[in-house]
């Protein structure tokens, strides 16, 4: 029984900080549609910021934290300036080769991160200091205080998404954009202006998946490119371009890598979620809840 | 002219060929070690550049080839010890039947979506290398008995032709009517389907004869190195370099692959006194690459024929 | 379109020749004696490797070289890929001529490297790796891996320390009855877990669980619930890949139960703000740590390196700067012959910071392996308390008490 | 039928839905050896989507497609062009980095993955069908370098490189001026000689009267008429899906409108060019402030390239002013926030909001005071859209979705409203209903309105003035009344 609840706990904490994180991949592919395959590196980036912040300016969590998301809101409108933008707007390349030069280019510029940070802080696993410490008990199950944070702030900050979308004229304009950028237009809304406040949002996002993921698990600059699949394939088997089937998705991974390392083992912790997805790609490749 | 041109290219690419073929009389035995590498990824690249370029199938997973030929000959090595050649030639139709299963999903789902599908096959063998340990020596490598040679003239005389044909092979084949018909279907599936080819089967043919090389050079390379490990043959980051080198060499060139493959194993070799952040300047460069010059190099040196 | 070929063929050429260019001259016998170490700079254990061979080179030279000839470092970051380390040793051999090399602490790459000292006669020690696979295979085929020499203990050796010291520590003190093995799924665990599960019984402690996990996984919490569920008194871990993760979670979670046993990461003086101080209480085996007098030399070793470097060793450091010592007093002895050398290496008695070194003869099942215990290298129990590494084992050279963080309830079983 | 002369290709039954709507009803018709058939219809009529049946492109759900007298429907395309039908698609999309005689070769090779070499023949017969379709000057450039016509020309020789005994040909003339519509013809006609079957789709019959022995009209999936050209123009049904009934309009003189020297909206020599393609060439119009003007043009004319030269959305040569002052250089968003807004064609309405949430984000730069009264104007204008409110933009009926459209464009408070295709695949009796709001718009408001259409029926009752806009350039101007008279039959 203790076992159910266990999973139920620890498989909830986890999925939250998938949630979040897939969230704002699937924002930024919905709104501009692009697949930012640097996405690992910036919430390891953000994830390094706090580690070093604590670890080097001897601030505290608070700060240290702080620091991290700042980061990560950085990097993010870093991306989008530097690589992004001037792909979507060359002239050399042809509209239907864009996607494939995004992907690769958005991968390259991840692994210069992941070097960067590896450069500069060894490629050891990094965790943040967490904000709250100690451990409750629920239901029977000694549960670290920083995992019932962690899956609060996520949801946290998914509502306030979600009432920034669905709210806020603003936010509505970002939704509509992610339906018709063309009705945009016409409508008198600056597409461009949507899009760098899209990254933005996704920079935040990232941010604080990362510190929080630093808190809970640690991440090493190796972890770039498995952030970088899980999110991609969260978003995938949610459906591209939604973030609704991407909360989902995230559950269902989350759920079914911790039966699986509780159950199984946990060195097989991720197969089953792959296998997952590839089956739902051959059977229904728009993803749970895709539109297109 | 373009039967002409062809050949004319394959004569000068031999004529290159044959006058670096004699770099072993005067280059030391590491540069030798550097350039048989850089040879293998060249067709690593090359294979990649097949499927992209022509058949336009976006294969984030080149390294799932790679990886299933080299780790399919060393493990054999590992346990039976037969003879090489068997290994090898174990490894590369190990590599053809991962290039069927990847296959499968390209021919049902589209562009995100199969990239996506490829690196989860990388993924999965990832996990496979790195789970079954006892077997493949888990994430930091599987050690191989048996060398090839341990010369390294001999090795980089063998990497170079490899590549040499490998390189004609595949070239020639690009600019044969399979390669025309290839790139019909890559480009507009309907409309070569409307012309009577039958798309399925040119991009299988495709995805098989990609698979046979990667396999075949990964294999190869594994003896080489006596070790395959996940951070050579098979980390996301492998098969980003190889992608790297068939895009900054040129997409649907073939031979541009090599030069990529060269200029990214010469530079990381330049730039060791920058020590570790060495990779990170040749990312950015071939980064810059991307931005600036999508035609690569072979695009830049041929951009008077290309206006379009 | 054949002249732009031509251009293409020119590039390609340009680059073979800059390549050319790059490399340098031959190394002349009266020339510099030269070492190469082949680690990864970027990773904690593997950071300490040049530097503290680059010290101890530095130090025999300001004190005149060996027979007059100075003794250079050349270092090579393999990223600890068996593939790279190969590149890199042939280079070190064939280009770089190099005398002798020191390299990695990981199995796994040098047990791919160990084929390569036989082709390229060339005489490898190993600072960090552990697996007894390695003397093995020289026991297996002396002619040709006789080049090979294990500068740390084997995976056999640590586990043998770690029963010991549990024994003292933990059976005779706090009464503890039973242990689960947590190691990572690795070359050098295998043999290591092969021990423990041997000696564990042997001083009293009952083996209830054996877990071996991959070592990227990056959530322990099902790992640590499992072990919990099955009440040990304490963890025996066999850990180098991974550290910070588990010792973080394990902190976080409280587990109630204490860990010993190997956790290479935690020897290194950086593991504390690696882990947020998440590592109090951990007990780990070295055969060195700070503060601790093993021999007269490593004191005075373990202040130069922080005044130099800003941080202590890690367990490498200490056996690299022991190696490049004993192999300039081979060199001394025998010349930098490959064969002779190996003969001197072999005749080696030499007081270091770890212990006295010597070599277990072709003979014995691991020639090449150190000899351990008693008289030669001894090797330690240290605990992290508060920001600090305190040696609790063995008592003559003890300079703290066992103390756990309060989460620990040490005899949860009873 | 009779075995002595079997038609090439037979068509009995077909049918194709997506999802809930049936683009194809039950199509049935014969193309026999040597014959030219023509299939038109306004867009969205479904003609496209026969063809893609035919060859294989698309599934039919029901009926049969015989190709002398071998039932293939069903079958993958390949199969079907190997059996003898060759298909030429509206847009070209040759191989780039070709030269035009690979392309050609490109159509003759076996789809045989054995074969490495071209053999010798296909060289000559690739030069044989260029100098046939009059490529043989540009043999050795790449498709980029060429004109437009010469594209369309590399199309016609790929399909006919296999010798197909069935040529499915989709808008041969679009985007072709004049002369090299004649050439075109005549290339046609030699084809039909042959002794092949031709089908010929296009939006109207007069662009395909010259050729074809029969045409059969389509409108929303089904067929309207079928016959000779004149049977099919002199068709009632025909007649009152172009051209309307009797119309009758309410012009107001230009001379009525105040800002006569400088017009609101002046578009001055205005061209533009897709690629290849002379999309419009020196149109120039204007629109006084006030006034309703109708552009009225087939699919194809470019009526949707003009309307979106003016809202900012595409480059173009000559000039647009407003109200005297040019808005080159203006952002898309930019000009329509000042009060030139579009309807376009594809309607872009948020699909998954609902229909407030659309009209809200219209009023976007409105005060809340001023939207809640613009929406509540605008409900009295569209009542069905308040029982819609909380209803999702995508679940509404074709109608409905364009009346919201109109509606979400006038919460921009436009000064001028553009109106691309209002009517586009709309039953008549939603005409109405929309037709009527405009007519309310008009009288009850000062708004300006330009009215881009291909059913006439509703583009002339508003108007004050109509251009006819075809083949990228204005042949006519004037007003409403005078439209039946001096267009009409040519309209067709």
């Amino acid at each position: 029984m203790t076992l159910f609840w266990q999973i139920l706990i620890d498989g909830f904490a986890i999925s939250s900080l998938y949630a979040l994180g897939a969230t704002g991949f699937a924002l930024i592919f919905g709104v501009s549609g692009v697949l930012n395959l640097s996405h690992g590196a910036l919430m390891v980036a953000a994830v390094v910021a706090a580690w070093a912040a604590g670890d080097q300016l001897h601030v505290g969590p608070y700060a240290g934290a702080a620091i991290g998301v700042v980061i990560g809101f950085i990097a993010s409108l870093v991306t989008y300036f530097l690589i992004v933008r001037p792909l979507q707007q060359s002239q050399k390349i042809r509209e239907e080769e864009k996607e494939i030069f995004i992907l690769t280019a958005t991968l390259l510029w991840g692994i210069m991160l992941q070097e960067l940070i590896a450069y500069l802080y060894t490629n050891n696993a990094k965790t943040v200091a967490p904000i709250v410490q100690g451990v409750v008990s629920i239901a029977g199950v000694r549960t670290p205080s920083n995992e019932i944070f962690t899956a609060i702030v996520c949801w946290l900050v998914i509502a306030v998404l979600w009432l920034l979308v669905n709210r806020t004229r603003a936010g509505k304009a970002v939704l509509a954009a992610s339906m018709n950028p063309r009705g945009v237009t016409l409508l008198g809304i600056e597409l461009s202006q949507v899009y760098i406040a899209v990254w933005a949002i996704y920079g935040v996002l990232v941010g604080i998946a990362g510190v929080l993921l630093g808190m809970f698990l640690g991440v090493s600059s190796y972890s770039v490119g498995p952030l970088t699949a899980s999110a991609f394939s969260i978003v995938v088997l949610g459906g591209l371009g939604s973030v609704s089937g991407a909360l989902i998705a995230a559950y269902v991974v989350g759920y079914l890598e911790t039966l699986t390392a509780y159950l199984i083992s946990p060195a097989y912790r991720t197969i089953p979620a792959l296998l997952l997805l590839v089956a739902v790609m051959y059977v229904r490749p728009r993803g749970l809840l895709g539109r297109r | 002219m373009q039967s002409a041109s062809t050949t004319r290219i394959l004569l000068i690419a031999l004529a290159a060929v044959i006058a670096v073929s004699f770099l072993p009389l005067g280059v030391s035995g590491y540069i030798l070690g550097l350039l048989t590498v850089a040879y293998y990824f060249g067709v690593f690249a090359m294979a990649w550049d097949l499927l992209f370029g022509f058949a336009g199938e976006v294969n984030f997973g080149p390294t799932f080839l790679v990886g299933t030929g080299a780790y399919t000959a060393g493990i054999l090595d590992n346990l039976y010890q037969p003879p090489i050649w068997l290994c090898v030639a174990a490894g590369a139709l190990a590599a053809v039947l991962g290039g069927v299963v990847l296959a499968l999903p390209a021919l049902r789902v589209r562009g995100p979506y199969f990239g996506l599908t490829t690196l989860v096959a990388v993924l999965m063998l990832q996990n496979f290398v790195v789970v079954d340990a006892h077997l493949t020596g888990g994430e930091i490598g599987l050690t191989i008995p048996d060398v090839i040679t341990i010369s390294d003239a001999v090795n980089y005389e063998i990497a170079l032709w490899f590549m040499a044909v490998s390189g004609a092979i595949l070239f020639a084949l690009s600019r044969s009517p399979v390669g025309l018909i290839l790139q019909a279907s890559g480009q507009d599936a309907v409309q070569a389907g409307a012309l009577g080819f039958n798309v399925t089967k040119h991009k299988l043919a495709a995805f098989i004869i990609s698979a046979f090389f990667s396999g075949l050079a990964g294999a190869l390379m594994a003896f080489y190195l006596s070790s395959a490990s996940v951070g050579t043959f098979i980390d996301i980051t492998v098969g980003v370099q190889i992608i790297i080198a068939a895009v900054i060499g040129g997409r649907r060139t073939i031979l541009g692959a090599v030069l990529g493959a060269v200029f990214l194993i010469a530079m990381s070799e330049l730039l060791r006194p920058l020590g570790d952040l060495s990779n990170f300047v040749v990312f950015a460069m071939a980064l810059v690459v991307v931005l600036l010059f999508p035609g690569g190099f072979f695009g830049l040196l041929t951009r008077s024929k290309e206006s379009g | 379109m054949s002249k732009s070929i031509r251009a293409t063929m020119l590039s390609a050429g340009a680059a073979i020749v800059a390549l050319t260019l790059a490399t340098p001259g031959h190394a002349q016998s009266s020339g510099p004696i030269k070492i190469g170490v082949i680690a990864e700079a970027q990773a904690v254990a593997g950071s300490s490797i040049p530097q503290a061979a680059q010290m101890a080179a530095d130090e025999i030279n300001a004190a005149g070289g060996v027979n007059g000839r100075k003794i250079e470092i050349v270092t090579y970051d393999d990223h600890s890929s068996a593939a790279e380390a190969v590149r890199a040793f042939q280079r070190a051999a064939n280009e770089d001529h190099v005398n002798a090399v020191i390299a990695s602490y990981i199995s796994e790459v040098v047990l791919a490297l160990e084929p390569w000292t036989g082709r390229l006669k060339t005489v490898m020690v190993t600072p960090g790796a552990a697996s007894d696979v390695i003397t093995q295979n020289i026991a297996k085929d002396y002619d040709h891996l006789k080049y090979t020499f294990h500068g740390y203990l084997t995976s056999t050796s640590l586990a043998d320390q770690v029963c010991d010291a549990s024994k003292d520590l933990l059976v005779k003190d706090l009464h503890m009855k039973s242990a689960v093995v947590m190691s990572e799924d690795a070359a050098w665990t295998t043999p290591l877990d092969d021990e423990y599960l041997k000696c564990l019984p042997k001083v009293g402690l009952k083996v209830v669980d054996h877990i071996r996990f991959s070592p990227d996984t990056t959530d322990f919490t099902p790992i640590f619930n499992k072990i919990e569920g099955e009440k040990p008194d304490v963890i025996v871990t066999g850990i180098s890949h991974v550290g910070v993760q588990p010792t973080v979670q394990w902190k976080q979670q409280e587990v109630p139960i204490p860990m010993i046993g190997i956790s290479s990461q935690a020897t290194n003086s950086s593991f504390w703000n690696d882990t947020n101080g998440a590592t109090e209480g951990v007990l780990y085996q070295a055969v060195s740590g700070p503060g601790v007098a093993v021999t007269p030399k490593t004191l005075p070793f373990v202040a130069a390196f922080n005044k130099r470097f800003g941080n202590n060793p890690s367990y490498c450091g200490y056996t690299a700067y022991d190696e490049v010592y004993y192999i300039a007093d081979a060199i001394k002895r025998g010349g930098t012959d490959p064969d002779k050398l190996v003969d001197a290496l072999e005749k080696t008695h030499y007081v270091g910071t770890i212990g006295t070194i010597e070599f277990k003869g072709k003979d014995t099942p691991n020639p090449h392996a150190l000899k351990i215990g008693g008289t030669t290298v001894p090797g330690l129990m240290l605990q992290w308390q508060n920001g600090k590494q305190v040696n609790l084992w063995p008592a003559s050279v003890a300079n703290g008490k066992l103390k756990f963080p309060k989460f620990i309830k040490v005899g949860s079983a009873n | 039928m009779s075995m002595a002369e079997p038609a090439h290709l037979e068509v009995d039954g077909l049918t194709k839905r997506f999802g809930g709507l049936v683009a194809v009803k039950n199509m049935a018709f014969r193309v026999r050896a040597g014959e030219i058939f023509g299939l038109i219809g306004p867009n969205g009529s479904g003609k496209s989507t026969v063809m893609k049946l035919i060859m294989g492109i698309e599934r039919p759900d029901a009926g049969s497609v015989r190709i002398n007298g071998t039932e293939v429907a069903g079958w993958p395309s390949h199969k079907i062009a190997r059996l003898g039908a060759g298909i030429v698609f509206q847009h070209s999309r040759p191989l780039h980095r070709q030269t035009v005689l690979e392309n050609i070769k490109l159509a003759l090779l076996p789809d045989k993955l054995t074969r490495l070499l071209a053999d010798p023949q296909t060289d000559e017969r690739a030069r044989a069908i260029a100098a046939r379709v009059g490529l043989s000057g540009v043999l050795d450039r790449r498709p980029a370098t060429l004109p437009f016509a010469d594209l369309r020309k590399i199309e016609i020789a790929k399909a006919i490189a296999r010798n197909p005994q069935v040529l499915l040909i989709d808008e041969p003339f679009a985007g072709l001026t004049s002369a090299e519509t004649a050439a075109f013809s005549d290339l046609i006609c030699e084809l039909r000689d042959d002794g092949r079957a031709v089908l010929l789709v296009d939006h109207n019959v007069k662009s395909v009267a010259r050729l074809v022995n029969r045409v059969l009209a389509m409108y929303v999936g089904e067929r309207i008429a079928e016959g000779t050209a004149d049977e099919v123009m002199r068709n009632e049904t025909v007649r009152r899906v172009y051209l309307g009934g009797n119309i009758e309009t309410a012009a107001r003189p230009e001379s009525s409108f105040r800002d006569r020297t400088t017009p609101f909206l002046e578009v001055a020599e205005l061209s533009v060019q897709y690629g290849k393609a002379q999309a419009l060439q020196n149109v120039s119009i204007h629109v006084h402030a006030g006034e309703f003007v109708s552009v009225v043009g087939l699919n194809g004319a470019g009526k949707t390239t003009l309307f979106n030269a003016i809202s900012g959305l595409l480059p173009y040569a000559g000039d647009i002013r407003r109200e005297g002052a040019s808005l080159r250089g203006h952002t898309a968003a930019t000009i329509a926030r000042n009060g030139v807004v579009q309807c376009s064609e594809g309607r872009n309405l948020f699909t998954d909001m609902t229909v407030r949430e659309n009209l809200d984000l219209g009023g976007q730069h409105l005060t809340a005071a001023e939207s809640a009264e613009q929406i509540a104007w605008l409900f009295e204008l569209f009542p069905i859209l308040r029982e819609r409110q909380k209803q999702a933009a995508g679940t509404l009926s074709g109608g409905e979705q364009q009346m919201l459209t109109i509606a979400r464009a006038l919460m921009m408070k436009p000064k001028l409203l553009i109106l691309d295709e209002p009517t586009l695949g709309l039953a008549p009796v939603i005409l109405e209903q929309i037709s009527k709001a405009l007519e309310r718009l008009r009288q009850t408001t000062a708004i300006t309105v330009l009215l881009g259409e291909q059913n006439v029926t509703f583009a002339l009752p508003h108007a004050d003035r109509v251009y006819v806009l075809e083949h990228a350039r204005i042949v006519w101007e004037g007003a409403p009344a005078a439209f039946a008279a001096e267009m009409g039959t040519g309209y067709l």
